[in-house]
């Protein structure tokens, strides 16, 4: 698309000059999605400042956490690798969620369809994996009030955090499901498809919340 | 290419209704749901009025009537707080006038989602009636004071630290999923949907105040809502969020909080509050730019300037929360930082009055019932606006900060003069909504009684803050000899409640206009003010749904073209084309 | 017309109304004259401008009202005028900004040779610490306070058995010597503010806040809370009184010590019935409004209760005995001291037993009996 | 343009860059393993950022938006930065220190052997 950013940025205040549109070529639904997960990213960003803030507040000791999320494989503990395979679940997902958003682009309905179900396969195995991660803590003596190893807010703030996360992915998946089930009536047939695009931009932005949550809760 | 984009909005399907309850209970027409914020709005407000009589009761005449205790009135303090910040200023602001203005003044047909919008309003109707639950709970509302500042919202040494916080708290959350459903469509309605010729710098200054709260609002919100979850966690299942160790003679398990951070709440809390004065000052600032320009047949001065004053206000919002918290025990060095983001932020602020002052030089002004309330609005907003500087200079603020200072500060400033604009505003589309004229005498009775009575009222309430009456106090009796209450004081005390009671009452004027006008007005005509922008130019008055007919009106200049030399008019409409 | 006056009025009014009111700054009695400077120099900015718009504005709406066949000026804008107010509010407002931002870097680096005191903070009462001989004040933590220890001083600290504990609502400090207060909170937030002395600051509970300031004047002064801390918050008051070194002094040594208090200096011989009296006063939150010490709380004082002839409110007077103790916990508003809010809860039979109702007697009795024995 | 709507690259785009997700959260995985010091920690916030960068700008299409949408996008969230930024400041420089200070509580003295020293950081672990 000549549209891109190659057009330069003279086109801003060509765009924000501009009668009917400000941002040329995006569908009503794109826009407004595109600015949730601007107001959806102050959410997750507010959840994240505060469990930094109550973690460097903390007097006592902050649970190491790659001890605390480790499996034992072989008889010996493997830290973080519930958590990395859930990693690599989320991002197969954004891959397949990507497919199908290029396959609706190119009007294959059947190929967006399935790989839109695929991302919410995914998604599904990723909450699974995450109500098996909150009972194997839970199960170990990590709750919201409290834990054995220190800092009481260790438990808050994971509980929180990756239930906020979790919430957001569940509701996605049915969100996909919905979409995916939709699009096989031909609801959106009239359209261009970008309905997969708006399901996807919230897809891979529940991707990208992990990545921060990833790198700021596990890897802190 | 305008062309080509435009009939993405003439197509648009619209949910026509096809019953009384389509039509009027779930209306997806922007202009109902519009009205049924603006009816909820006010109902919940008179709640917040009769609270605020209650406190002005005893601070007055302490003991005069024995049903305020101490627990009714800290809880009368808090909901009066919450109800007008909340539930009737930012809902009447961007619920109310956003959703009506927005389409009609950018000359679309409706929001961008309907459906969405009328979700809205009815989520924003359950977090009202959460809130008026929280009544009839076990213990009765929250007394914490609107900030709502943990450890003492959640502990039991104030009243409704049960039931009373949580269902304030859940109450806030669901307003804000209903105020984000809301927003989504104004923002997208400002950004993508206009009309042939509409550009951002051709919309009128309401627009451009509403769409910056909006903006502002969206990032805002967040904040309050996560520490809303946190609140609820810390009070429900036992986290310690908010909550450090505490030894309370209170509450004994109150021991088995540790390791939060109080001041993180009210971190957050600000970082949403401050943009929130914001959220209701700018639209406040919009429509009270296009009455003053409307009613004294002038351009609005400086329009450039005042968008972006505007925009610079929204941005700077997010910069200067922790002038809220000065006192608050903070790292003491963010007075530095934040004192002089909040004095830069006096500077767009003083742009705005002075354009609002010059726009009334040499022009032809009509002393109608809604010019009477923008003027009104800017005398108060001035002396409002100026003691914010006294509380945003870090070192000046110590001595006044929680007195009387503050309460007279923060209601000229954004209790007073936002309702001044509201009533303004009402009193300048009531035609365009009903089609009939509110009554004049009895609205200029209603405007007389309202703006000398609350300047009485607050403008001395200043001075009880130099002696240092502190704010928020049952009762001020002094334990000895001394300074802080004199006797005078006291009397003070009592003119501004007798002051307090009248104002309260001359709003009943207001109600009995707003109904009686409905079907007894004079019959206003298509454009009675003879303005400008768009939402005069309907088809219909009121206006349909879907506000045109089959093409949507094409615009040609901006919409301060008043008393343009060599026309015949005084105004000439936005979709008017240029004389070749 | 109107409009014009009543802009004329109010701000006339505005400016009559104070100079001629009777309600500003009380006198000052710390070294924060600057702060008082830094208001007026804020005052008279703001007062020019507020005087000026709203002069311009009467003019403006007498001068340009409607008449018949009048027509505006069409003027959208003025670019030099509008650089020129730009840069004059600029100025203006570098004008209050600077000397304020000087006062608070004095106001935020206490001088170093500052003394540290502490106030602690509690619903809904004041109390405080000094650092004794030493001059530093012991470790505290909440997590350390019990009937015995109610400051929460460390006890594994050899800095605190030197620190004066100076419980109830009054305190005395010297004139002429800065001090650094440093504010603590047990429960919620409070905030330590004396109008003579301008300065004022949060206690937040968790961590510590500070604020300095210098006494100059010597007098008593009355100590308000100044953030809300729940339904007592206007109850919460107390007193500095300044005074010369040697009454300070005097007065200081009067005041026990943590190792005395430790050590059991005044210990009480309580019968064990007296002592699950006074668990009961504690588990319950009784010593929030009621105090052992003879300081007026939200309630009567428990200091020399029993046995003592009481006005009640309804001009009526009564001897405190097991009978009235039992009904004033059962129903308080129906027999209320005189000069009190009825503001306690009623306590039933589900809160608080009739065995430990007894038992709080019994510790009331023992209290005042104790007291008696122990005065010559 | 009008025939153009939407997103339309080739696929061999997305499995390239969703095989270097692939690399890059397996290269943040493995800084778990290694010691902690500002080596790992720039590690970490390489690797989240390199990723979060190609999820925005490549999966969804960000890149090939228009500068309007780009910068309306980019630009709020610097607000959480200045939040952020002045929320680390006071925790560690002010509340922890009046914590470790006055209530006696330092579970890192290791970490920390003087904490009235005003230059001594807490890191964690």
């Amino acid at each position: 698309m000549a549209q891109a950013a190659a057009a330069g940025h003279a086109t801003i205040f060509e765009d924000w000059g501009s009668d009917v549109t400000t941002f040329k070529g995006v569908p009503w639904g794109k826009a407004m999605m595109w600015i949730f997960l601007l107001s959806d990213t102050f959410i997750f960003s507010c959840f994240l400042i505060s469990y930094m803030t109550v973690r460097i507040t903390a007097a006592e000791p902050w649970p190491n956490a790659s001890e605390v999320f480790s499996l034992t494989m072989f008889g010996a503990p493997v830290p973080l690798l519930l958590i990395a395979i859930m990693t690599f679940d989320l991002i197969t997902s954004s891959g397949t969620m990507a497919l199908a958003v290029n396959y609706g682009y190119r009007r294959d309905k059947k190929k967006a369809i399935r790989f839109i179900c695929a991302t919410a396969f995914f998604g599904a195995v990723f909450v699974g994996m995450q109500a098996f991660e909150w009972t194997k803590l839970i199960s170990e003596g990590v709750k919201p009030w409290g834990n054995e190893w220190g800092a009481e807010q260790f438990g808050a703030c994971f509980f929180m955090i990756t239930g906020f996360h979790g919430m957001h992915v569940s509701a996605g998946v049915i969100y996909l499901l919905i979409v995916a089930w939709r699009l096989h009536k031909g609801v959106y047939d009239k359209t261009n498809y970008e309905i997969v695009e708006i399901v996807g931009l919230y897809w891979h932005f529940v991707d990208l919340v992990w990545v921060f949550i990833f790198a700021f809760f596990y890897l802190w | 290419m305008a062309q080509a984009e435009i009939p993405y909005q003439e197509a648009m399907p619209l949910h026509h209704p096809h019953s009384w309850v389509t039509k009027y209970w779930f209306s997806q027409d922007h202009k109902v749901i519009a009205v049924q914020y603006g009816i909820t709005a006010m109902a919940v407000g008179l709640i917040a009025l009769l609270a605020s009589l209650l406190m002005r009761t005893q601070i007055g005449f302490p003991g005069a009537i024995e049903w305020i205790t101490p627990d009714r009135y800290y809880q009368a303090v808090t909901m009066h707080g919450m109800i007008m910040v909340i539930y009737l200023l930012t809902a009447f602001l961007l619920g109310s006038f956003g959703n009506y203005l927005i389409p009609l003044m950018l000359g679309a047909r409706d929001m961008v989602f309907p459906f969405v919008n009328m979700i809205s309003y009815h989520v924003y109707l359950l977090s009202v009636v959460i809130l008026l639950a929280s009544f009839f709970v076990p213990g009765g509302p929250t007394g914490a004071g609107w900030t709502l500042y943990p450890p003492q919202a959640i502990l039991t040494g104030t009243p409704g630290a049960d039931w009373g916080i949580i269902t304030m708290l859940l109450s806030l959350a669901v307003f804000i999923v209903a105020f984000t459903m809301g927003g989504l469509n104004y923002i997208t309605t400002i950004l993508q949907a206009r009309t042939r010729g509409m550009t951002l710098m051709r919309m009128p200054l309401s627009v451009w105040g509403i769409f910056a709260a909006t903006v502002l609002g969206l990032l805002a919100f967040p904040a309050l809502f996560v520490s809303a979850v946190m609140m609820i966690l810390d009070q429900v299942i036992g986290t310690s969020f908010f909550m450090p160790a505490i030894a309370s003679s209170f509450e004994p398990s109150a021991s088995e909080y540790s390791g939060g951070s109080p001041l993180l709440f009210q971190h957050l809390f600000w970082f949403f509050g401050h943009p929130e004065v914001y959220i209701v000052a700018l639209p406040a600032f919009g429509v009270v730019s296009d009455l003053i320009s409307v009613h004294a047949r002038k351009n609005i001065f400086g329009y450039r300037m005042m968008v972006w004053a505007i925009v610079w206000i929204g941005v700077l919002s997010f910069v200067v929360w922790a002038h809220h918290m000065y006192v608050a025990g903070m790292h003491p060095y963010f007075g530095f930082f934040f004192a002089t983001t909040t004095l830069i932020i006096a500077v767009p602020t003083a742009i705005k009055v002075y354009n609002w002052t010059l726009t009334l030089w040499r022009a032809n002004i009509r002393f109608t019932v809604p010019m009477l309330f923008a003027i009104a609005f800017v005398i108060t907003f001035v002396v409002g606006g100026l003691t914010g500087l006294f509380l945003g200079n870090v070192i000046v603020d110590v001595p006044l900060s929680d007195t009387y200072f503050v309460v007279a500060h923060f209601h000229m400033v954004m209790g007073v003069s936002p309702i001044l604009v509201i009533f303004g505003g009402i009193y300048h589309w009531y035609p365009k909504i009903t089609g009939r004229m509110l009554n004049d005498t009895v609205g200029k009775l209603h405007f007389w009684i309202t703006a000398v009575g609350t300047y009485v009222i607050y403008f001395p309430m200043h001075y009880l803050g130099f002696v240092g009456v502190p704010r928020r106090y049952y009762h001020n009796e002094p334990l000895g000899e001394s300074a802080f209450y004199p006797a005078s004081a006291e009397l003070l005390n009592q003119g501004i409640s007798i002051a307090a009671f009248i104002v309260g009452a001359a709003q009943l004027l207001f109600v009995y206009n707003l109904f009686v006008s409905y079907w007894r007005g004079r019959p206003a005509g298509d454009n009675p003010w003879e303005a400008c922008s768009l939402e005069w130019r309907t088809p219909q008055t009121p206006p349909i749904h879907g506000n045109w007919s089959d093409t949507l009106p094409t615009v040609h200049r901006w919409a301060y073209d008043y008393s343009v030399p060599g026309e015949k008019e005084d105004f000439i409409p936005q979709d008017v084309p240029h004389r070749a | 017309m109107a409009v014009a006056i009543f802009l004329l009025i109010l701000v006339v009014g505005s400016v009559i109304f104070t100079f001629v009111s009777p309600w500003w700054f009380t006198d000052i009695a710390s070294n924060w004259g600057g702060i008082d400077t830094t208001v007026l120099i804020t005052f008279w900015v703001c007062g020019v401008v507020f005087v000026a718009v709203g002069l311009f504005m009467a003019y403006s709406t007498w001068k340009f009202r409607h008449r018949e066949g009048a027509r505006a000026d069409y003027e959208p804008e003025n670019p030099r005028l509008e650089l020129g107010l730009t840069i004059v509010t600029a100025i203006g407002v570098v004008a209050m900004l600077a000397p304020g931002l000087l006062v608070w870097d004095d106001y935020v680096n206490p001088p170093a040779d500052a003394q540290e005191i502490e106030v602690l903070s509690q619903q809904w009462r004041w109390s405080f610490r000094f650092p004794g001989e030493d001059g530093v004040l012991g470790t505290v933590h909440v997590k350390n306070i019990r009937s015995d220890n109610p400051f929460g001083m460390n006890p594994n600290d050899p800095a605190g058995e030197d620190d004066v504990l100076v419980a109830g609502n009054r305190v005395q400090l010297p004139v002429n010597r800065p001090y650094k207060v440093l504010l603590r909170s047990n429960d919620v937030l409070h905030d330590f503010f004396v109008p003579e002395f301008r300065a004022k600051m949060d206690a937040v509970p968790g961590m510590i806040t500070y604020f300095w300031f210098e006494p100059t004047k010597e007098g008593d002064y009355e100590i308000l809370c100044a953030e809300l801390c729940g339904k007592g918050h206007y109850t919460m008051r107390g007193f500095v009184d300044i005074v010369g070194q040697e009454d300070f002094d005097a007065w200081l040594a009067a005041q026990p010590t943590w190792a005395q208090m430790k050590a059991g200096v005044t210990p009480k011989a309580y019968s064990a019935l007296a002592r699950r009296g006074r668990e009961v006063a504690e588990a319950n939150g009784c010593f929030a409004c009621h105090s052992l010490d003879g300081s007026q709380v939200v309630g009567p004082t428990w200091q020399g209760l029993w046995g003592a002839e009481t006005a009640l409110a309804d001009g009526s007077s009564i001897t405190v005995d097991e009978s009235y103790v039992l009904e004033s916990v059962r129903a308080p508003a129906a027999k209320l001291v005189e000069g009190f809010a009825p503001v306690m809860i009623a306590y039933d039979a589900e809160i608080i037993s009739d065995d430990d109702l007894a038992a709080l007697a019994a510790f009331l009795r023992e209290d005042t009996e104790l007291a008696e024995a122990s005065t010559p | 343009m009008s025939s153009e709507v939407g997103q339309q690259h080739p696929l061999s785009l997305y499995f390239w860059i969703w095989g270097l997700l692939f690399v890059v959260s397996a290269g943040s995985y493995f800084t778990d393993f290694m010691e902690a010091g500002y080596l790992r920690w720039t590690l970490i916030l390489t690797f989240m950022l390199v990723k979060a960068g190609y999820i925005v700008a490549i999966f969804m299409h960000l890149k090939w938006e228009r500068w309007a949408l780009i910068y309306a996008l980019l630009l709020p969230p610097g607000a959480l930065l200045v939040l952020m930024g002045l929320m680390a400041w006071e925790s560690w420089d002010y509340t922890w220190l009046s914590r470790v200070v006055y209530f006696g509580e330092d579970p890192y003295p290791l970490r920390c052997p003087d904490a009235a020293n005003p230059n001594c950081v807490p890191m964690a672990h």
